[in-house]
């Protein structure tokens, strides 16, 4: 079940989603079981988070709009990073940093260097306060210099996590390749709505939410599908993934390995079950290897194994 | 509550998703319903205050349901079944409500902190609204087998919602009810009442669930008469288990009001820490 | 229930979305109690469609790849025209236009007015072969520029259905506005995959589809609350809408009229319910018009109903 | 079948969404299911051939199930009940399987074109693969009140598959019955049989349905003993009410190869204008 994402050596290609995590699932089961651990986005300061209500269901999934509340990197290094460390045992440990600038975040990832972690993924679908608050990963540019600028601070594997809300993935997913991310993760939420007609607003506290679960693995399954076409750099799948079945959907379009959110919500233990199951898929289906799964549903498939 | 005093850590994995047969379920009054369920090896190490995250559909993927769980407070604990009691308000609690003995319940627990009964305590005061009075029942329960006394004062809208049989159980707690109907729960009337039963009783402590009045008043009677006291507060969840930080609620301490999440820190906090909401 | 959009009055806010929906539904209820009928989308030239299979499901809806099979603009408007125009009786006539160059869309402007329509449907989700195959919605500048050719074109209200797969929906609505747009169609389905993973390849014939049902909803609904709040014209939502709660929520997020798409196939006199229960919903809330829906759980709603 | 000859057109809107009462859920054989349902006033004016798009799901939400219909042919038509006979090979099928009698089945329809028996015929021989034969089992059964003898050949994996009686019904048909377990279904050999068949009976018609083999055999046969026949197609369906072209299959014309939707131009079309799938 090991796999490689780019430089990083995985015991399994599972692994929990950013924000839908916590060392609390330790729990329900030994996380070190996991091929990676994923903090929550940490941000450089202390944030309070948005109003509540801060989740609602749809009839395929949820909505949030939580707002990354936390205490800040200093206080995440000094408090968190060793209780993770001890916690991922084997298993790979992946802080997620999300942060208002392109500088903000390469000082973060200095940081995060500095006190020592696995591999950073960068939440670049978080407001941009030098872009009028529009998404970093919303369009090539801004995506590109703030992975530019931690790449010039880091050696750790760089992850970038794509944002579904942009018109044209690949373009972006193009673009921090060339600004030197090792991976792309693929996809955070796309923007949705929910209103309350009894009370005619809006179902969440801050108006839209991020729409994930069930009814957005189409979506995201296509986006890594139109990354996977546009990059070398490997892409870890992430959208409405609940069982093995739909991890072998997300590693045929592409993915090296896949992230678990909402769905931890509904099946806390829900992770091992898709380990379990995509051993039994690849023992079945007679792959020795789990990684042979990735892109075998791309149309180039074909052509890609010849030119290997 | 046999395993009252069970330590959220002694076994490795205290959480878990447990697919539970379903031994009853029945409506009790108009608007509630009950479902006992057998939940050997784990009835006996849950603490009063503390919930289970319910699936509400089949877990077979049969009956059609939210896609999100629903907290509930444990009622029962006794003889390796659980029970919980419930207002069918919503989409989620009318689905709990049409399953049916012979099917499973999805239950991932148990969760959160309790209440804490302490040492050489002889009396506590209860004061529950509506179906509050199922979260504290287990603690009545609980206090009974510490040969704690325990007095509660209901609150319901009528005599047919009291339920006053669902929170004494096999306690032998002493009930005063109060009702909407007859203006007997009217607050400056509850007040009086409390203030009696606080003054004649004497109670070590005081617990509330239910209602944010009558939290708001247990606050500023306690707080004069320097009783402690716990309420276990409500909040809308996703995980249930502190990673997603949806149910939060502000909480008071030394150095400032904080977000709390209260599937963690909760359901049970301090009375005077709770903030009206 | 009487609405307007824009110059078209309606007798109730209900209609059928493009390619949803035939004549043959006609077995089925009495098509003239819908506010409107709404053809699939006509082009100038015959095409074949797409390869097989054309339509999955997926757990929040369906993915459809049909490729807009028809005879062409002239056949339709010979052979089906008269047909539709005895269906619709008092209810509008909507004819959806899809077309590769912003020409040949104002070419078949200009014949359906001569025909006599009552309102155009601009489906400019549909590629661009000027544009490398990009859809005319995925941006402003194409976008408006199609709108552009067809008001020059025509005098009929002009609807132009826009597409989720853009990055900036507002910024497309902006354009079309100053184009000439009458009203928009808010949206068409998001692309998205699913794969069979048995055979390794996508569950379509054609790779990728649209997403549309349910599962979409959240994501429709927020891009007309986005739409709502970029420009002055009407809107009509669209996407996911099964029950009168959802019409209501499309309505409060900003539409004047909506339409209901998959859910036909469901539950094939749906949108007969959907107007009774709209219809109930205002008589329990006390609204004299449904129209006063519109806009209700906007943020501005206060200010915008103190300005009128 | 009573209303062979009803008119699609005989009410003003002939398809409708119906709620229909199931009277029995049971398996056939191995890998089969019917459900019978209660149908007054529905059953009495279908046409062989015809079929119902079935919601997987029961109509009132409960039952989880696949988000679109299931389009299922008539297999029973009498008494006022409607009768379906299917392989449960999905979850669609396995959904329906599910259902039991006192639940409700939501069935849209009756939908689609189906097979004609022209006036004075005599003699039909009919050719059926597993459970095609669910199709063909009314038009037995509307051949046997016109006075029309019925041959049918009837191919399957084993004995155990058969469902002989499952096609026969009142309708007194005659079965050749060809198994692959012995070796007797066989293209050669159900070639053999065919011709025999068409020699000895000279059918005035030929009807097929259920295997893309058995049709091109049927085709070459009915083409050099120039008997006219039909074939009943199946295709993935959407709306099966003609509006959303998902269903289409290429078809023979004299100007040429057409996509025709299975839904409303078929399920049956004239024999010699199928292609191969
Ligand atoms: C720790 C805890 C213990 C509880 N114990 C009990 C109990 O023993 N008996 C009982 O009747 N109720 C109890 N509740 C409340 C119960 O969880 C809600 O009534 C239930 O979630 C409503 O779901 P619904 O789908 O029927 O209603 P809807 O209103 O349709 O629910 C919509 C959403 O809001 C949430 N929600 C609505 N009301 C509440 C609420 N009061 N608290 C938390 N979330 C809410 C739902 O979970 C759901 O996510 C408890 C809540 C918590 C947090
Ligand atoms: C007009 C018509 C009449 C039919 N009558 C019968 C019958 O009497 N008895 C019977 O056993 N089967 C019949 N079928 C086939 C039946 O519809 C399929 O077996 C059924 O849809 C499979 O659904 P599933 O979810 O179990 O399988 P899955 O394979 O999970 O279905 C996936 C998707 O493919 C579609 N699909 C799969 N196989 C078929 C198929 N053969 N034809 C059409 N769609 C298919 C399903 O509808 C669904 O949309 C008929 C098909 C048609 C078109
Ligand atoms: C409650 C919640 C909180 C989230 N917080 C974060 C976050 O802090 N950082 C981040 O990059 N993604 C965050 N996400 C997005 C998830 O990591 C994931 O990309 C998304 O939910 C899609 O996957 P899923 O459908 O499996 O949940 C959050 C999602 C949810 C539901
Ligand atoms: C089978 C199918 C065919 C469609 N064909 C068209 C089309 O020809 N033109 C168009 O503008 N939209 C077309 N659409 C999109 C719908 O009109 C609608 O925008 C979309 O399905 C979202 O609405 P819904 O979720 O209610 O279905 C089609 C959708 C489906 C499912
Ligand atoms: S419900 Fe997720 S943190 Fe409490
Ligand atoms: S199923 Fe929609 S056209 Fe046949």
């Amino acid at each position: 079940m090991r796999v490689g994402v780019g430089r990083l050596r995985l015991a399994n290609p599972v692994m929990p989603a950013s924000g839908t995590f916590g060392l609390e699932l330790g729990q329900v089961f030994p996380l070190a079981r996991l091929g990676a651990l994923v903090t929550k986005s940490v941000t450089p300061e202390a944030r309070g988070g948005n109003p509540l209500p801060r989740l609602c269901e749809t009839s395929g999934g949820v909505l949030n709009s939580i707002g990354i509340p936390g205490k800040g990197l200093p206080a995440f290094i000094a408090g968190a990073l060793p209780e993770w460390r001890r916690a991922a045992g084997g298993a790979a440990l992946v802080v997620s940093v999300s942060a208002p600038t392109a500088a903000a975040f390469a000082e973060a990832c200095a940081t995060l260097e500095a006190a020592g972690v696995d591999a950073i993924e960068a939440n670049i679908s978080c407001p941009n306060l030098e872009q009028d608050g529009h998404a970093f990963a919303a369009s090539p540019g801004p995506a590109a210099a703030a992975i530019a600028a931690m790449r010039a601070r880091t050696r750790l594997p760089l992850w970038a996590k794509l944002s579904p809300n942009t018109g044209d993935i690949a373009a972006v997913a193009r673009a921090v390749e060339e600004a030197g991310a090792d991976a792309l993760v693929v996809a955070n939420t796309i923007l949705g709505l929910a209103i309350d007609i009894e009370a005619a607003r809006p179902r969440l506290g801050a108006g839209m939410g991020g729409y994930s679960g069930p009814g957005f693995k189409p979506v995201a399954l296509r986006l890594v599908w139109q990354c996977a076409q546009a990059v070398r750099i490997p892409i870890v799948g992430c959208g409405g993934i609940a069982t093995a079945e739909d991890a072998v959907e997300f590693m045929m379009a592409g993915a090296a390995a896949v992230q678990v959110g909402t769905a931890t919500f509904i099946h806390p233990a829900c992770m091992l079950d898709v380990i379990a199951g995509l051993e039994a898929f690849c023992v079945r289906r007679g792959f020795s290897r789990v990684g042979q799964l990735t892109g075998l549903a791309l149309p180039q498939a074909e052509l890609r194994a010849a030119a290997e | 509550m046999d395993g009252l005093h069970a330590e959220l850590g002694r076994t490795t994995f205290p959480v878990a998703e447990h697919a539970l047969p379903i031994l009853q379920s029945a409506a009790v009054g108009r608007r509630y319903h009950r479902l006992i369920v057998d939940a050997p090896g784990i009835a006996g190490r849950v603490q009063p205050g503390q919930f289970f995250h319910l699936l509400c559909r089949e877990a077979g993927g049969g009956e059609a349901g939210p896609y999100l769980r629903r907290p509930m407070s444990i009622w029962r604990a006794e003889g390796g079944r659980l029970g919980f009691l419930f207002n069918v308000t919503g989409r989620g609690t009318a689905a709990l409500a049409r399953m049916r003995a012979g099917g499973t319940l999805s239950a991932v627990g148990p969760l959160g902190r309790g209440f804490a009964l302490g040492a050489g305590w002889r009396r506590i005061l209860v004061l529950a609204r509506g179906v509050g009075l199922a979260t504290l029942a287990p603690l009545a329960a609980a206090a009974a087998l510490r040969n704690i006394a325990v007095e509660a004062v209901l609150s319901a809208r009528a005599p047919g919602d009291l339920m006053a049989a669902e929170f004494v159980g096999g306690s032998g707690a002493v009930v005063h009810a109060v009702f909407d109907e007859d203006g007997s729960s009217a607050p400056e009337r509850v007040e009086a009442l409390l203030r009696a039963r606080f003054s004649q009783l004497r109670p070590d402590a005081v617990f509330t669930c239910g209602s944010n009045r009558l939290m708001l008043l247990l606050q500023r009677l306690a707080g004069e008469f320097g009783i402690p006291g716990e309420v276990a507060l409500e909040q809308q969840m996703g995980c249930a288990l502190g990673m997603c930080f949806c149910c939060v609620r502000p909480i008071r301490h030394a150095d400032g009001v904080h977000d709390e999440r209260v599937c963690t820190e909760g359901p049970v906090f301090d009375l005077q820490a709770a903030l009206s909401w």
